[in-house]
């Protein structure tokens, strides 16, 4: 193999058991999200962009969507000669098998992985959140302090402190003291979950921290400790753009909302920073005459006839004549037909919601987001109540599972 | 499938038909339906029916092409043993005598025939827009023991009036009887669309024929003088069909996927016809957006008024501009209170603020490429 | 997904403990062979070739290397848009995670995968052996038989019959009788581990062989026979050509040897079957003024200043001056210094053997491989006696270590 | 690295040096080495000094330079921004002129060059085959602080003789004031390698500033009429370097890679030499085989005799046919009993029993593609 300066691991083994019926059959990371995209293409997209071509994504939770989305990466100009995507699962020794622990565990057990490129530093990196960043930038940061390792951090509201670990640092940004979900926070500065390492420090540590059986063997809770009690230089890197962590389905609608305003602070349409995904093969949308969209993204394979207000068509969706869709995530081919009304859902992929039927009832006082799952299918003039999640597990009790099945055919 | 069938696509004609929209690329290159180049259309067809040898022979100025076909990856047409294959005109410029005819072109690449393990052959132009099962040639091929098929539309309208038409005389059973290219005596209201099937033998020995003799043209040449000794046989395409052939049929063609039946037929019918495909975020719609009756490629950012018209990929529409029975392609930018109409933008092309620009339906003004008015 | 008449599930989770140090820290499949392939080469050209473009590979032990051998299947001609290649490895879903339990198991965790192209034929291969076939002409004889499952079946010397799952047949070739490793056979047909079976049954099958906690989850122990103690139309294939199961040190060295013939058996440069494999970069091979090279493979980047007889060179190999190199598997990257002589032996990447060293020392009665591991250094004028296997775990006791290393480093 | 230049190579000469080797592609695609073909030294050069935007300029006969760079990928040049771009004449041939040099190609494709993003060019014919660290212009450039930096070597040999060569005249700061293309009278033994690396800016001046005068040759007119107004420096690239102009520097520098020396420094010195690869089986040596001071590609199977020979890949030697200080490409079939000596025998040559077939080494015999002697 060839040295790499720096290579990173990207963490995307995550269940995100917070989005409910959306991660039952799919990793957090392979989530869809604004538009096209799928939540890992940000990170990915990311690495591309500032130019760290090794990548090695360490999966473990229903990867099987993930890996053929990820493939050898040549949808985000990752499918280089000399390094380039792998994906890490894990795997049988002659010693036997062992699955991911934890964060740290799993970077662990790839160290011969990372051994073969001999970098100089490692880039850990979640797949789970939504944000553009140059982590060339920060490694120059991690040099020019030369750092033993530094934490990416983002300036977070005081009452969603106890949500993060949080950073207590100097002038100098030299992390001082480090909080895990803090009942009382000294500081506003979250982890984002992005770390650059000297590879040869981490690499020692990694096998510290997995000889020690009390340790949950967790890149915030066990190992950031850790260098801090041994007095190694820690730096944050303050970043002041777009970050979100999608782990809720209010935070999943709310990020993508976010796109929807006339300026938002997440651009999509930067030409210098791309956001790469697989790109479905669909025909130019098509708006009929007596359609109206505003404030909205809507993509290839649409077909609109009705009103779309303040939402996010994913491709091939149908909007039928006299239907109304607002503030609502519309997924991949869900046909609606006519006069429906949808106010603040997200619909799942390959859904049907026949005419007349009303989703996510308005004006009952209901605050939650109504989810409907993947292949979800409601009746004719159904009405599904504010804040309800279908999927085919529970779809019997309302009435939509897909043509004419069972809860038992469903399930098997 | 057709495994046992190569595909050609002969892109050589070097005509002035659609003016402006191919000075800087070949027929095949030009844009069509808002993020489709018009070769995509016969190139999906082939790959949809199985076919995975294809040639196109092109013009040397064909670098447009060479960048939207790329490897053939999008048509899945990446092979170790077959593929996608450029077969670019053979002379060397000191050596030119200024006159190439479309059967020199195939038989300069006699070689790349030769060498080729399928049996048969179907040859097509570059520039008809249409979504046909492949398969139905093939079957009508071997029904009629036919030697040579050639697909034809009955045309009711009266297209392509101004240009000329290759019309068929058939027989009750199918057989072509006579054939003519003319512009205003149709011999029936069968129009040939530019395709033929027949074994890869026969069409190698037609080439070397016309070659022998000096002929050049390999339809008046090849097919027209052998009308008696080959069965030669028509196979219709009762679905929709256009041959872009000016700017007039380019413009009236594009207007036509307006209409959702034809849309749907065009892209859905048989199989899907696939594109290379960019990075484009979605459509981005912003609050003051009033969009009706249009085709929108991804990327496009819309703050303006956008009626009966076609997008390409990335184009602007501003707060307070017009977009009105018009094509724009790709990054087009439409400034704020600028007003077009009835017209074909190509890429790149900028309309600053409050300029106006107007054409007619039945004579669209072309806006050639990169310019800024 | 789209609807393939027939896919294929390749095995390739198997350890290969009877490769010893080979497959240490590799699986068997993707153990180097015949010059430039890997062991799992001959099943995917075989796919490829076959027309069976849609191939699921399960892997489980030290998949890394095999994972990014495969990528998308590109080099084997089967990174298509609908199928190609998809690596399976074992996976955590919101119960829980597995490891594949035996060769039905892996298939049955997979069983969604399968799912997703409705096929209505499955055919179960293995990573392990070396053949040419075409398994679109088993799946024609499949059809042809309308039988329930087929099996591919090859003639065994009678006094190999109890290493084999041997099947007794009528003379339709209905299989009547199946008996794993049987002590007296009654017939010589020996299964290849190359299955087809109609989708639906073996569903079925694999659904029910879960629910026995009895089973080892084995195809050969106990999917066939269940299937025949059920009646089902079980049809034996013969195939009549080369085909071996290099399961251990001398069938691997022996099935190299048996590609040297001036006519092998197992024929390489057959243009409409060929092997794919990755292609190393590598100039063309120098065979220098005083060079001896007969009945041998060489491959590109070689340099071969010696005599070569009888043998395969990898890849990149040097052999200096006035050695002699006979009857020797030398694989990537390893050099030989000037008067060596290597006689029975397989040697792996990247050893150097220097100046003036014996191995597998001729004519003491060593009737033995002598193996040599990866990255094995031979000091000049070592006598490595024949039928001894190094590696870097008892390197110290030949004095091979790479570069100055004691045991310890070596191992860390 | 040096992700800020682009690579330019221009292979549309079309002189006939090369005779038969170039009847049939142009002098990038001849094959050279036994499985490259020339065009692969500039591009691995410039790929392993990290250049990722390389544009070639091409003769309209293509095909086989198009086949083997195909999308790049074996140089690691696909990329979602930058990468390979294959750059045709741009002309149609009802409106060809007769007259095309290399000034009008660079012309012709301005908009490739404006669109790109890099600040630098580097610009090199196709001919030269050499392995060399490319970064060491672009240290020489800002080290002397250059408008313009030119590679050259100092030729001892008598080498090229019969050719024009680019001879230079250098200053002792490197600085160039003199340059001419003669045959005979030279400079100083420095020889330039047609190797120039500048600003992209600069570079597009001197093409419009020789647009605008009707100058057409970039040496010429572009450089030497320049060498006071630019400050034009020399690079010495003091490695191994052959050019390729003729088919005796074709044979005699094929030959050349037969010392163990020029062989390891052409393909390892400064980086791989990548070329397409293809799916041959090892060498296969039978029992009869008597192979020496030989190059042989994969997929070749030798059973009779190979001596200072070069082979191409799947070359077949028959038990009892010799094979002497020969070049033989890609699939050649020497029989039983024939003999070959002091030939370059192209691609798909079959040489039947017994026949034998002589060169000198100063005048070597070249059979062209796929005759059968």
């Amino acid at each position: 193999m060839y040295k790499q300066e720096c290579i990173a691991m990207l963490l995307a083994g995550g269940q995100g058991t917070r989005l409910g019926i959306l991660t039952r059959k799919l990793a957090k990371p392979a989530v869809p999200f604004g538009g096209k995209y799928r939540i890992i293409d940000f990170t990915l997209s990311n690495c591309s962009n500032s130019g760290i071509y090794t990548v090695g994504v360490l999966t473990q939770y229903q990867p099987l969507i993930l890996n053929s989305y990820i493939g050898i990466g040549s949808h985000w100009d990752l499918d280089k000669k000399r390094g380039g995507v792998t994906v890490l699962p894990p795997y049988v020794r002659h010693d036997g098998g062992h699955w991911y622990l934890g964060t740290a565990n799993a970077v662990y057990q790839n160290i011969e992985f990372v051994d073969q490129y001999d970098p100089e530093y490692v880039l850990i990196l979640s797949g789970d959140h939504i944000y553009k960043m140059d982590y060339s930038l920060m490694l120059d940061y991690h040099k020019e302090k030369a750092a033993d390792a530094t934490i990416a951090v983002i300036e977070v509201p005081w009452e969603e402190t106890h949500r993060f670990g949080i950073m207590n640092t100097n002038l100098d940004n030299a992390i001082v003291e480090f909080q895990e979900k803090p009942r009382e926070a000294k500081n506003n500065l979250a982890s984002m979950g992005v770390y650059v390492f000297n590879w040869q420090l981490l690499r020692k540590i990694l096998i510290e921290d997995e000889m020690d059986k009390s340790s949950d063997h967790d890149f915030g809770k066990n190992l950031i400790p850790r260098l801090l009690e041994e007095g190694k230089r820690i730096y944050a890197y303050p970043f002041r753009h777009y970050w979100k962590d999608v782990g809720t389905i209010e935070s999943l609608w709310q990020a993508n909302m976010d796109l929807l305003h006339d300026q938002p602070e997440l651009d999509l349409y930067e030409k210098d920073w791309k956001i790469y995904s697989v790109n479905p093969n669909q025909p130019v949308q098509f708006i009929a005459p007596n359609a109206q969209v505003k404030k909205s993204l809507v993509n290839e394979g649409c077909q609109i006839y009705g009103s779309v207000e303040n939402s996010v068509l994913f491709p091939g969706v149908v909007v039928g004549e006299g239907s109304v869709i607002k503030d609502s995530v519309i997924m991949s081919d869900t046909v609606i037909g006519k006069n429906v009304t949808i106010e603040r859902a997200i619909i799942g992929e390959e859904c049907t919601v026949e005419d007349d039927c009303i989703i996510g009832q308005p004006g009952e006082g209901q605050e939650e987001i109504t989810v409907l799952g993947e292949n979800v299918v409601t009746v004719k003039a159904k009405n599904i109540p504010g804040g309800v999640e279908i999927n085919i597990e529970n779809c019997h009790e309302f009435g939509c599972c897909p043509n004419g099945l069972t809860k038992q055919e469903v399930i098997s | 499938m057709m495994r046992d069938v190569m595909g050609i696509i002969n892109d050589t004609d070097i005509e002035h038909k659609l003016k402006d929209l191919t000075r800087v690329r070949s027929t095949a290159a030009v844009p069509f339906g808002g993020r489709y180049r018009i070769i995509d259309f016969v190139l999906s067809n082939m790959a949809n029916a199985g076919i995975k040898n294809i040639g196109i022979l092109t013009q040397s100025y064909n670098r447009s092409l060479l960048d939207h076909v790329d490897s053939g990856k999008e048509w899945d047409l990446l092979s170790k043993r077959d593929g996608l294959f450029i077969l670019p005109p053979i002379f060397r410029y000191d050596q030119f005598t200024g006159n190439l005819g479309d059967v020199d072109h195939y038989y300069n690449h006699m070689d790349y025939f030769t060498r080729s393990r399928q049996q048969y052959v179907l040859i097509s132009s570059s520039n008809v827009v249409y979504n046909m099962d492949f398969r139905d040639i093939q079957q009508c091929y071997e029904e009629k023991q036919a030697d040579i098929v050639l697909v034809y539309k009955n045309a009711v309208t009266e297209e392509n009036n101004n240009f000329r038409v290759l019309s068929l005389l058939i027989d009750n059973n199918g057989r072509i009887r006579d054939m003519a290219a003319s512009r205003e005596k149709k011999l029936s209201p069968a129009v040939a669309l530019e395709i033929a099937f027949m074994k890869k033998s026969l069409f190698m020995q037609i080439i070397d024929d016309c070659i022998a003799r000096g002929y050049r043209d390999f339809t008046k040449d090849g097919l027209i003088k052998n009308l008696e000794k080959y069965r030669i046989f028509g196979c219709e395409h009762q679905g929709f069909a256009a041959k872009i052939d000016s700017i007039h049929t380019y413009y009236r063609h594009s207007m036509g996927l307006l209409n959702p039946e034809v849309w749907k037929e065009l892209f859905f019918r048989h199989g899907s016809i696939y594109t290379k495909v960019k990075d484009e975020p979605p459509v981005k719609y912003q609050a003051s957006a009033m969009v009706s009756n249009s085709l929108l490629a991804n990327g496009c950012h819309i703050a303006g008024t956008v009626e009966n018209s076609i997008l390409g990929r990335g184009v602007t529409v501003h707060p307070g501009a017009v977009v009105r029975d018009s094509i724009i392609m790709q990054k087009g930018q439409i400034h704020r209170g600028a007003v077009v109409e009835n017209a074909i933008l190509d890429k790149d092309v900028v309309i600053t603020p409050g300029k106006q620009i107007r054409g007619e339906k039945e004579y669209p003004l072309v806006v050639e490429k990169q310019a800024v008015i």
